[in-house]
Parts: C-alpha cells; structure tokens; sequence
C-alpha cells in the first residue's frame, strides 16, 4: 500500500469502523480518531515530501502510483503528490480535524452524519492525490453527493432548497468539466498514441489552439462554479447559510478550494495558450468578484451570510491569481486557498458555536458576546483579523504574495485590475470590523444571554487547531512558500516555454 | 406434396389461427384454451425440427404448466364467462397498424436475407448427449447457465410466494 | 421431417406469431390475457432458434438449450407475474391494465 | 564593526512578551502582568540606550556620515528572486534616534498605566497590548525594508484598534477604534499600492537600495507617466498616503480626535509620542526618493503638512475637552513635522528641514507625551475630560500643574524649552524655501501657544469649581514619569541633532537666526498674553469673540464639519448606494437567474409530465412504434 492511497483508506476503513459500532457514543471517537490518523498521515506526508525533495529528487511529482484501471479507455487510477497538493492535503486533514470536533454535538442520525462527513473527506483526499483526470473527476463526484445529504438532511433553514441548489449547480458545473476534460483527453496524444487521462503525461503535449479555445473555458468554468466564480456563485451563501458546521467549514474551507485547485491544475496547466488568450475575460469575471463579494458582505446581517460573501471574495482572489500566471502570484493563490481554508472554516466554526449557544446568526439580535463568551469572541477576533490580512496571521502572506506578483505583470491592464482587487483590503476591514464591532463589542443588548457558557474542551480543540494553522502560517510563511515555489517552478516554466510574453 | 409439408401447413396455420384468436377473442378462458392450442402446435413443430425432448419440455411445462396457471387466476380473479370490455377502436386499429407494418418489414427482411448454412454434418440430439451437455464445463457445456436458471427458477418461487402471500404491503404507500 | 420446407417459412411463421403477441400485447386491458400475449412473443422467439439451429447449425446445439432456458425463464416469469397480478387484484380489486396507473408522473 | 546582534532581542522581547502576557497573563498572574510588561520594556530602554551610544559615539564613519548598519536581516517570505520580505533590523541615525523616543516614551507610559489603570479590569490585556505594540513600533522603526514597515504599519494599526476599543463596552470607544482602523486602512491601501508601483519600477524592496542617492532605484523612474507626473512621483504620493493616514493628517485626521477614546496612557504613547509620528518617519525614511526623484510628491507633503497645521490649530482653539484639544495639537504639530521635512532638501544645508523635522519629532515626542499624561493625571483627579469643569486645580495637583506648565510653554515655543529649539529650526527650513508656508507656520505658532495657555489657563487658574470629592495628587507612579519627561523637555533642546540625524549623515551647521526666532518667541508670548487675557481674567471676550464669529466659531467647534462628510459618505454612498443595490442585485439578480432556469426546467418538465401517464399500454406502443421507427430507418433510409 503506498502512502498516497492511505489517505483514501483511512477514511473508509473509518467509514467501515462506524457501521460496525452499535453505540453511537462511540461514533465522534471514532471519527476523531480515524480523522486524527489522517491529520498525523498528513504531517508526516509533508515530512517525507520535504526528505524527499531535500534528497534531490527533483520529479514534478512524487510517490507516483499507477495501478491500470478500465483498459479500454486507458483510464487510470494514478497518484503523486507535489508540494502544491501536499499543501492542500495538509489542509483538508486539519479542516476535517476540526471539523469533526466542531460537530461533536450532533444528535439526530449522528452515525449516518460522520458517515457522510468522511465520505466527503475521502472525496476530497483523492482529489487532492489523483494524477489521472478521469480518477480526479470521480472523486470530486464523490464529494459532492454526501454534500447534497449533509445539507439537506442535518442544515438550518430552508435546507432542502439550499442543497438541491448547490447540488444542482456543482452538477453544473461538473457537467460542462466533464466535457471539458473528455475535450483534454481526446486531444491527449496528437501523434496517434494511446490517449491518455495522466495530467503528466498530457502536459508534455500540446494541445491544438482552436480546441483548446474551446475546452479551456468549459474546464474553467467548470471548476470556477465550484470556486465561486461571478456569476455562478449563488449556491455559495444559501448553501453555506444552510449547511450544519462541520459541512460549512469543510465546504467552504476546502471543496471550494477544489475550484482554485482544479482550475490551476487542469484548465491552465494543460491549456495555458488559451489561458493567456482568454484570462482576460476571467480575469474581469474574478475581479469582479473580488469587490462584489466585499460589497455584498457589508449589506449582510446573517452572519454565515456575511462570511459566504466574504468566500466570495476571497477565493474571486485566489482565480484571480491563479489566471496571473506568474509564479508569485500563483504561489499566492495557493497560499491562499490555504489560508482561506483554514480561516474560513474557524469562521464557520465559530458561528456554528455562537449559534448553538443564542439560536440566532443575526447580528443585530446579538451584542456585546466578548463578556459573555470571551474564548468564542476573542477567537472571532483572530479569524476576523486573519481575513482582513493582519500581518502575522496567514490572511496577510497570502494577499500579499497575490498583489505583488499580479502587480509584476507586464501588462498594464493586469496591474490596473490589480489595484482594483487591492482595495478589496479595505473593504474587507469594513465588514469585518462592522461584525465585529456589532456582535462581539459594545453592552450587552440580551439579557437572555447573559448566562451562555463558554467554549467546551472540543469546541477549543478545534478552534485551537484552526488558529494555531493560521499563526503558523502567518509568523513563519517561508517554508510553505518554498515548498509550494519549487513544486510551481516546472509549471510555471511551461507556460512561459510556451507564451514567452 | 410430402406428408412433412401437409404437417407443417397444418400446424401453421392451427398457429397462425389461434393465435390471432388467442389476442382478439373477448372470452378470456376461451383466449387461454387457444392459447393451448398455439402452444401445443409449436411443440408439435418443434417435433418436426427433430428436437424432441424440447417439445416434450414445451408440451409439460408451457401446456400442462402455464397455461393450468393462466387458468387458474383466471378462475381467481374473473367470471368464467366475463366479456371484455371492448377496447377503444383508434387503439385497436393503431396497434394493428404497427403490427402489421412490424410484421411485413420482418416478412421483407427475411425474405431478402440470403441464409447461409454450415456443411458440418447434423447432430444427433438424444438424451444423452443433452444431459452431457447440460452438466458440462467444456466449450459446449452449460452448466453456468443451468446454474443460473436453477437459481432463477428458485428465485422466482420464492418471489412468487412472497408476493402473492396475504397481507397487506407495506412498503408502498399507495392511497387506499 | 424437415426436408422440403424452407427456412423462411418457420421465420415467417414465427414473425405472424410475434406480432399477433405484440398486436395483443397493446390491445388486451385484461393482465392475464397481455401475460398470454407475452408468452406467444416467448414462443415465437423459440421457433426462430431452433430454425436456425437445425437449419445454419446444425452440429451445435446452443440454439436448443437457449431455447430451453427461455422456457425456464418464461415458466418463471409467469409464476412471478401471476403472483403480481393477483396482488393487484386484491389490491385495486382489478385487474384492468388502464386502471392501474399509480407509477405516473 | 561593532556587533549590534543583539537588537534582535528588542524585537523579540516585546512579542514575547505579548504572547506571553495574553495567553497566560489572565489565568496565572493577573496582577503581576503590569510589573513584567514594565520590566521587560525596561530592559528593551536600556538595550536601545546601548544601541544609541554605540551607534552615535562609537561606530564609524565614512566620509564624516553616519552608515546605514544591518543588525541582522533574514528572509520572510521569498516573492520573486528580487523581491523579498525580509525582517530585520537597519540602523541608521533616525532609526536609533526613533528607538530612543518610542523605548523612553513607552516606558513612561508603562510606570504611568500601573497607577493609572490599576483595577481596571482587563489590566493583563492592557499590557499585553502594550507589549503588542511596543513590538509593532520597533519593528516599523528598524525596518530594513518597506514591506517590512508595512507589515509592522499594520501591526501598529491593530494594536491602535485594540487600545483604543480598549474599553469595549462602550460603544463610543467602539466606534472610534472601529473609524480608526478603517481610516487608516484606507490610508494604507494608497501605501500598498505605493509599493506595488515601486517594488514593479525598482525590482526591490530593500531601504538601503531604494534609497541610495546614486543608486539606480532613482534614477529609474523618472519619466512622465500618467497626468504628467512621473512613474516615482505618484508612487511617492501613494507610499505619502498610508503616511497621511496613519499620521492624521488632512483628509484622514479624523480618526485621531475620536480616538481619544482610549485610556490616557494609550493616547500619550500611540496617538501623541509614537504611532502617529510613523507617518514622518516615513517619508523622512524615503526622503532621498522624494528628494531626488519625486520634488513634485515633496511638495504635496509640504502642503498637506502646513494645511493641516494650520487647520488642526484652529479647531483646537474651540474644543473643550481636553484630549481633544491635545489631539488636534497633535495633527498640527504633526503637520509641523511634515511640512519641514516637505520644504527639505537632500544634503548640505538643504537639509536643514530634514534635521529640523527630526528633531521636532523628538522634542514632540517628550512634551507631547508629558501633556497627555498631565491630562490623564487630571482626568485621574476630576473624572471628567471637559475643561468646563475644570478650573483652579493648581492647588490640587502642583506636581502636576507644573510638569503641565513646562509642556505648555515647551509647546509654545519659549526658550529654552526644547520646542523653541526644533520649532525654529522648522521655520528657519521654511523661511529659506518658501515663504507663504513660513508665513502659515508662523500663525501656527502663535495660534498654538493661544490655544495651550487657553486650556492651562481655564484648567488650572480660572474659577474655582466646587467638585464632588477634592481633587488628589496621582500616585507617585504617575507622577514620576511626568518629571522624568518635563526633565526631558528641558534638556532635549540641547542635543546637538545636527550633528548627529541630517539627512545625508553627515554634520550639518546650523545656528539659530535671531531674525526668526524672535519673532517667533515674541508671536509665542502674544498667543499666551490673550489666552490669559481671556481665561484668566474670567472676561467676556471670548464669548464676544465666539457670537462675533458665530459661523466661523460654529465650523471650527464642529471641526469643518469632515466627520459628517466621511460619515455621509461612509454611510449613505458605501452603505446604501453600493452594498445595499449590490447585495439587491445579487439576490434578485443574479440568483434569480439561476433559480429562473430552475423554474424554467420546472414548468417544462411539469408541462410534459403527462407523457408519463402510467399508462403501460402507451409506453409499450411508443416503444414499438418507435423500434420500427428505427429499424426502418436504418435498414432502408441510412445508406
């Protein structure tokens, strides 16, 4: 068994471990446990990538493993890892971590809810480790449909319309990715070859211009609904606002990042001539985003509204990066899809908190909590100076890693966008600090309140992890950088091989 | 005219007649008798194609086995002398239309198609040859499918009671 | 026995058969009697396979022993359906085709 | 070469000591965090003495300058091969001479909070904060880089924000940390994109680069690039702009007054002696660019600096509260500040505004905070911020009262206070350069010492008030940091800063010029002679003066009424003409559209579900029809 496949198996082998207890005590344990195994893997996949990379080995892709899966249509089930998704993993493994501690509480079906959870990690582990597109495709599938469950069956609200919306769209979006990507491996091997699903083995050629003007915008379109892409992001804030917790924080803290991810992966590395050609559609549609985003997150008083918006904007800039096509702005965008995860996800489970203490999300029903629960409150403060890019704290490497090197782009239209998207900054200080100020500062305005304890030993684990990510990466950002710049470079050196600009 | 070719002309046509009889009588045991007719001609066809235990299995299990089984829901569930309603005219018609134009595009095809037959020599089908064949696992055996079948059939009779046991169903909730 | 009847003859026969199943199968509101229906479909299947078994191949013998498996399956499909049917009986207190149509929309 | 290694731990300590105090400090040792915070800075001060003797007296120089020393510098965040955040520490002559100020300030401000905030609740979590920025304000100081002063820069806006919400519940101190941070903010998206169009015309970040006379950072940039500015300048307007914000200067000032919010400590330190200085620092940090390659920005720094002196310095004639009015004298000095450093030129005696600049900072700094701490021992004493209720505390509180006087007329200008010495340097910069703003400067000065002796004045002389409980000396922890620093406005005078921060390093003559600073003196006493004309002597006048002038007086009460502008802007433009249609437009809009295509999906699916009529008869046929359909299709129409 190879390490990469592992991260499948842990959790199925949770997944198994749950149907098989009769109590449901035992379940969270369990979970933890299998989710704790995931994290501690992951940690240690780090180590071994870093061991290996500092060995010499200069592969683009590591612990390659390639096991031959439908023969007829050459697909593959095919694993590696560089530093970009070695990065995204350690990611998913501590969302879920906290994610699951953060949903410690779940009553109804609880079995059944960390079934689907973990079900919905494993999708977005073998989306991180898959090489093969057809295999990362069916692991995005996999992820998608617990969502639609988890939403539908534990959410607040009008849940059923929120998942079906969500899910509907993702299917969307999936649907035009999948034309997409059958596009990539139909133009796989221009010499008559075998076609082939292997990103790798795809990269070394090149695909036709006129198809790729066609293929890219589906795949990134495809992958842009997911990452919220102006307009195809309004499953965003109902399917957030309706999701339970764990399923916001994971949702928007890493299946999100599935977008960014994809669309790096895929739609530009393969197809970068489109990309130079076209980005400067998408680089308006994420700018767009970028400020819409902002601006709708101020009008908001729902406060997983507020913080859905705010997705919005963030991961408008994470697109928006990743289309700069440069290498500091794409380790940007990657260090972004990290740091919005984790930050997000503390966001989500630190409403969900709030909201299982005063049953409400509308911050004008609430005020002056930092008396009242000040573990909870303090900790909002850190995600919310986390999200307006205190330095410090990793909101601020991952912006400025973002605007310095979109500003590096030769273009003078790219560099006036990206003034645009630096306002954003401010924007973002406004509705944070309107939050803020409204829910956590000031006198009470609730008696009922008055009362509410603070946070429970689970509930600061998971927070704890969660702040303790982003402090990591904010105070020491260079070794992540690193690792995420040199798995960038031989990327990075393709597309200018090919659009020397 | 050889004596095999008067036959076949007899059991065609009993075919033919009784079928047509079978899906347009209003008297629904008289449509099961005909039926048996049909059933029984076939076997007697297949008599003459020389494959005689099948028409041994057509006769015992298709007119002694099913058609006794039509008859007997048809006893459970219908008076004997029970007419149909007629169905509506523009059905009947449209059916027969799609029939018939299914049945002269078929007429077409075959008699277009050129058969071409094999010169191997003709086996000589017996009991034995049959009960080898049945239970064997080389090239020419059957014993997956037999297997299969037997499973089905085991299948079948399980469904078989568990549906048709009494009680009211459960699992659907259809509007009482 | 066969000597002196063409193929085409049985196919022939075997299509009339066919579609005077099909031709009941659309006309007949009775389940019992489209179950009858279906069985002449069956039966005229059989007669296609044993006219090409004795006619194109004769030194094999698949043509028979599918034929014999569609009379297990048929057997089958009849104790099965006619347990359906008389569920539905009890059911709808019909057994009328038309007035059984719950799996709408 | 001296081995300055261990300024390392002048940053560290205070971060430390932060995360120290923060984490633990309210579980295990809530009362002791004060002693520790004070302790630790302690040892920070004599660090940075170290450092300022080893620099100024010891370390070498080359061709008579001071040299631009890197402590220690590693990267932090690796960009591209060129661009690099790194962290570390660059000494050179304002550097060293800004760790002095804040280490001494902030130590003051310590000793005077463990009186001052004794019992508040939350007292671990005002030194920790204290720490936090203590930390901020040293790394922005010793930054080897600009991005490094960014990140610092923001980090001295949060701690701002933290201290000035300080008392939460309240929602006044709510709102002022919440403008604070967002005007600043503001401020700093015009800084970011200034180093943006730097860092995309120069390749670097780094200070000493940037910022060599004869380097090729400015030498580039020096085309015409958009609206017949150059490529340098409008950067320098940008990276001008955080400095705006963060030193409360027109248009951004109106953060500071509210800011007042705060506990007193906190306004001495952030918003008087340090954080709002970081603005001059700054541009003093950049001077060589602005100097050299961008006049047109310096000049935009001269106007904005004299503009908002002279505007801060009239509102502060009719504000009553007395933080307030220490605010507003704030932005003016400030403004002082940055129109000397405006009116600057690179080297020799051109430089004159530059070292002047410098010095007014530190001298600023010394009384500055000794007002604001005069002010909270008088808060401390009467529990009201109004001057209205106020009057004759000299016999209360005579520490106090004459630590306060020393300020005042160190403010004013009246030898030979140490703020006679910078304020002269200043006009004598801005004599020689340009007259109309040394003309606006000297109003200034004699505006100035009118609206101090107006508030020493109606503090401590004036009428007699009956207060509820009499007013006591503060405790001797409150007290002695106010001598130290009035024992500072005296000497700091004489420091030779010529010789030691000019703009090139290297010495720099100057004298004082009777002919300005006679004048300046005599138009420091005309200033004092009304105020105590008008608030000693409890005459009518100044109600005169006010119904006389009842707009113009009106106005400046209201402080030209930008609040209210910013307010209709923030709330009306932002708020209901962008966020509310916005928000509109994606849910009614947007969403709409793709829950339309649902509906659409719906109603056609609702339409032709009557295909589905479970009819099985129907199916069967379409079924059939449809197989013939097809074999007739392929066997005789697809050739």
């Amino acid at each position: 068994m190879d390490i990469l496949s592992l991260f499948v198996v842990i959790p199925v082998l949770t997944i198994t471990a749950i149907l098989l207890l009769k109590d449901t005590r035992q379940v969270r344990l369990v979970s933890a446990f299998g989710m704790g195994l995931q994290l501690l893997m992951a940690a240690s996949l780090v180590f071994l990538y870093l061991t290996a990379r500092h060995a010499g080995n200069n592969d683009e892709m590591l612990f390659i493993k390639d096991y031959l899966w439908f023969k007829s249509l050459n697909i593959h089930y095919a694993v590696g890892v560089d530093g970009i998704s070695v990065a995204m993993i350690m990611l998913t493994s501590l969302v879920v971590f906290a994610g699951i501690f953060a949903s410690w509480e779940v009553e109804f079906l609880r079995k059944e809810f960390f079934i689907s959870l973990i079900l919905l990690a494993s999708g977005v582990f073998g989306f991180f480790i898959s090489i093969d597109l057809f295999t990362m495709f069916l692991f995005y599938e996999l992820a998608v449909i617990p969502m639609y469950l988890l939403i539908g069956i534990w959410g607040t609200g009008p849940k059923e319309y929120s998942a079906m919306k969500l899910t509907l769209m993702l299917m969307g979006g999936s649907a035009l990715l999948l034309v997409g990507l059958l596009g990539i491996y139909f133009n796989s091997s221009p010499d008559g070859n075998r076609l082939t699903f292997n990103i790798l083995e795809i990269s070394k050629v090149v695909i036709p211009l006129p198809d790729q003007r066609i293929f890219f915008p589906l795949t990134f379109v495809g992958f842009g609904v997911l990452g919220a892409l102006f307009p195809f992001h309004t499953w965003s804030p109902d399917g957030h606002a309706s999701a339970p917790t764990a399923v916001s924080m994971l949702h928007a803290g890493v299946l999100m990042k599935l977008g960014g991810y994809g669309a790096f992966r895929v739609a530009i590395f393969l197809m970068p001539e489109a990309a130079h050609e076209l980005s400067w559609i998408f680089i308006i549609l994420t700018s767009i985003s970028i400020v819409y985003g902002a601006f709708g997150a101020i009008a908001q008083k729902d406060l997983k509204y507020i913080n859905a918006y705010s997705s919005i904007s963030h991961c408008g800039l994470v697109l928006f990066a990743v289309l700069m096509m440069n290498q500091t702005a794409m380790n940007g965008a990657i260090i972004q899809m990290i740091s919005h995860g984790l930050m997000t996800a503390l966001f989500f489970a630190l409403i969900g908190m709030i909201y299982g203490r005063t049953h409400t999300r509308m911050i004008y029903e609430m005020g002056g909590l930092m008396k009242i629960v000040p573990f909870l409150s303090v900790c909002y403060v850190i995600a919310g100076l986390a999200s307006l890019g205190l330095p410090g704290l990793s909101g601020f490497v991952a912006e400025m890693t973002i605007f310095v090197g979109a500003f590096q782009h030769p273009e003078l239209f790219y560099r006036i966008v990206t003034i645009l998207a630096v306002s954003s900054i401010v924007i973002t200080a406004v509705y944070i600090l309107r939050v803020i100020a409204i829910l956590l500062l000031g006198p009470t305005t609730n008696e009922h309140f008055e009362h509410l304890p603070d946070a429970k030993w689970f509930e600061k684990i998971s927070v704890v992890t969660l702040i303790g990510s982003v402090a990591a990466i904010g105070l020491a950002p260079f070794w992540l950088s690193t690792m995420i710049g040199t798995s960038l470079h031989p990327i990075i050196e393709k597309i200018i091989a090919l659009n020397p600009f | 005219m050889a004596v095999n070719q008067i036959m076949f002309i007899l059991f065609s046509a009993m075919i033919v007649i009784f079928s047509i009889l079978t899906v347009t009588s209003r008297k629904i045991l008289r449509a099961a008798v005909y039926l048996l007719f049909v059933l029984v001609s076939t076997s007697g066809l297949y008599f003459m194609l020389n494959y005689q235990f099948l028409a041994a299995v057509q006769l015992t299990l298709y007119a002694g086995g099913i058609v006794v089984l039509i008859i007997f829901s048809i006893l459970l569930t219908s008076h004997i002398s029970q007419n149909f309603e007629s169905s509506g005219w523009k059905k009947n018609i449209f059916s027969a239309i799609a029939a018939l134009i299914g049945a002269i595009l078929s007429v077409i095809t075959i008699l277009d198609y050129r058969f071409s037959a094999t010169t191997e020599a003709a086996k000589e089908v017996n009991m034995t040859l049959i009960g080898k064949s049945l239970l064997s696992v080389n090239y020419d055996g059957y014993v997956l499918p037999f297997e299969v079948i037997s499973i089905l059939l085991l299948a079948a009779m399980v469904a078989a009671i568990v549906v048709a046991k009494k009680g009211a169903p459960k699992t659907i909730g259809l509007p009482k | 026995m066969n000597s002196g009847i063409p193929l085409q003859y049985f196919l022939i026969l075997a299509t009339i058969m066919f579609f005077a199943g099909v031709y009941g199968f659309l006309t007949r509101r009775n389940l019992i009697t489209i179950l009858m229906s279906v069985e002449l479909i069956l039966n005229s299947v059989n007669i296609n396979f044993l006219a090409f078994n004795r006619y194109l191949y004769p030194h094999k013998l698949e043509g028979m022993f599918f034929s014999l498996f569609v009379i297990a399956v048929a057997a089958s499909e009849a104790a099965v359906a006619i347990a359906i049917i008389i569920n539905i009986y009890r059911r709808f207190t019909t057994i009328n085709v038309e007035d059984v149509n719950e799996m709408k929309f | 070469m001296i081995n300055f290694n261990y300024t390392i731990w002048i940053f560290l300590l205070p971060f430390l000591m932060f995360l120290f105090l923060g984490l633990a400090g309210h579980k295990y040792f809530p009362r002791l965090s004060g002693i520790l915070g004070t302790c630790g800075l302690a040892v920070i001060t004599v660090l940075s003495y170290i450092t300022a003797y080893k620099y100024f007296f010891t370390s070498e120089k080359v061709d008579g300058a001071y040299q631009k020393i890197i402590a220690f510098n590693f990267t932090w965040l690796q960009f591209t091969d060129k661009l690099h955040i790194d962290i570390g520490a660059l000494l050179d002559p304002i550097s060293v001479m800004m760790l002095i100020v804040i280490t001494t300030v902030s130590l003051m401000v310590h000793i005077y909070s463990l009186g001052y905030m004794k019992g508040e609740k939350g007292f671990e979590r005002f030194f920790s904060f204290l720490s936090l920025f203590s930390f901020s304000m040293l790394g922005l100081v010793l930054a080897t880089n600009i991005f490094q002063m960014y990140i610092f820069w923001e980090l001295v806006g949060v701690s701002s924000f933290l201290l000035i919400g300080f008392y939460y519940q309240k929602p006044s101190a709510v709102r002022a940390s919440k403008k604070a941070f967002i005007v600043t903010r503001f401020a700093d998206l015009g800084f970011l994109i200034g180093i943006l169009i730097l860092s995309f015309n120069t390749k670097t970040f780094d200070f000493i680069t940037l910022t060599n006379p004869t380097g090729p950072a400015i030498a580039q940039g020096s085309g015409i690039a958009f609206l017949g500015l150059s490529v340098m300048t409008w950067s320098m307007i940008f990276v001008f702009m955080g400095g705006v914000g963060k030193s409360a200067m027109f248009p951004f000032h109106i953060w500071l007054p509210d800011a007042m919010e705060g506990p007193t400590p906190v306004s001495a330190l952030i918003h008087a002696a340090t954080m709002v200085v970081a603005g001059v620092y700054l541009v003093a940090r950049m001077f060589p660019i602005y100097a050299l390659s961008a006049p047109v920005a310096l000049n935009v720094v001269a106007y904005v600096g004299a503009f908002s002196s002279l505007f801060a310095a009239v509102i502060a004639c009719t504000q009553t509260d007395i933080k307030r009015v220490l605010a507003y004298s704030t932005m003016s000095q400030i403004g002082y500040m940055m129109l000397a450093l405006g009116v600057a030129g690179y080297g020799g005696h051109e430089g004159l505004g530059y070292m002047a600049s410098m010095f007014h900072l530190f001298t600023h700094a010394m009384f500055k905070a000794l007002l604001f701490l005069g002010a909270g021992a008088i808060i401390h004493a009467v529990h009201s911020n109004y001057m209205t209720e106020m009057g004759g505390l000299r016999k209360y509180l005579p520490i106090t009262h004459i630590t306060f006087l020393i300020a005042c007329l160190t403010i004013a200008g009246i030898p030979p206070f140490s703020g006679f010495f910078s304020k002269d340097e200043i006009l004598a910069a801005a004599f020689h350069s340009n007259k109309i703003l040394f003309a606006v400067e000297y109003a200034v000065a004699g505006l100035t010492a009118f609206y101090m002796f107006r508030l020493y004045f109606s503090v401590f002389w004036g009428k007699d008030i009956n207060y509820h409980q009499t007013p006591h000396e503060a405790p001797a922890t409150m007290t002695i940091p106010l001598i130290v620093l009035a024992v500072g406005c005296l000497v700091s005078g004489f420091i030779p800063f010529n010789k030691l921060v000019t703009s090139d390093g290297k010495i720099l003559e100057s004298e004082i010029e009777l002919m300005i600073a006679i004048p300046s003196v005599l138009i420091g006493l005309l200033g004092i002679g009304i105020a105590y004309l008008m608030y000693v002597k409890e005459s009518a006048i100044p109600d005169k003066l006010a119904a006389t002038f009842k707009y113009g007086y009106k106005w400046a009460y209201n402080k030209f009424y930008i609040d209210e502008l910013y307010l209709f802007v923030t709330k009306k433009i932002i708020f209901r003409y962008i966020s509310d249609p916005v928000a509109w437009f994606d849910r009614h809009v947007v969403d709409a559209t793709m829950n339309g295509i649902a509906g659409i999906t719906q109603g056609v699916s609702f339409r032709i579900r009557g295909l589905q009529s479970g009819q099985l008869q129907k199916y069967a046929f379409v079924f059939i029809t449809g197989a013939i359909m097809l074999a007739i299709l392929f066997i005789y129409l697809w050739k």
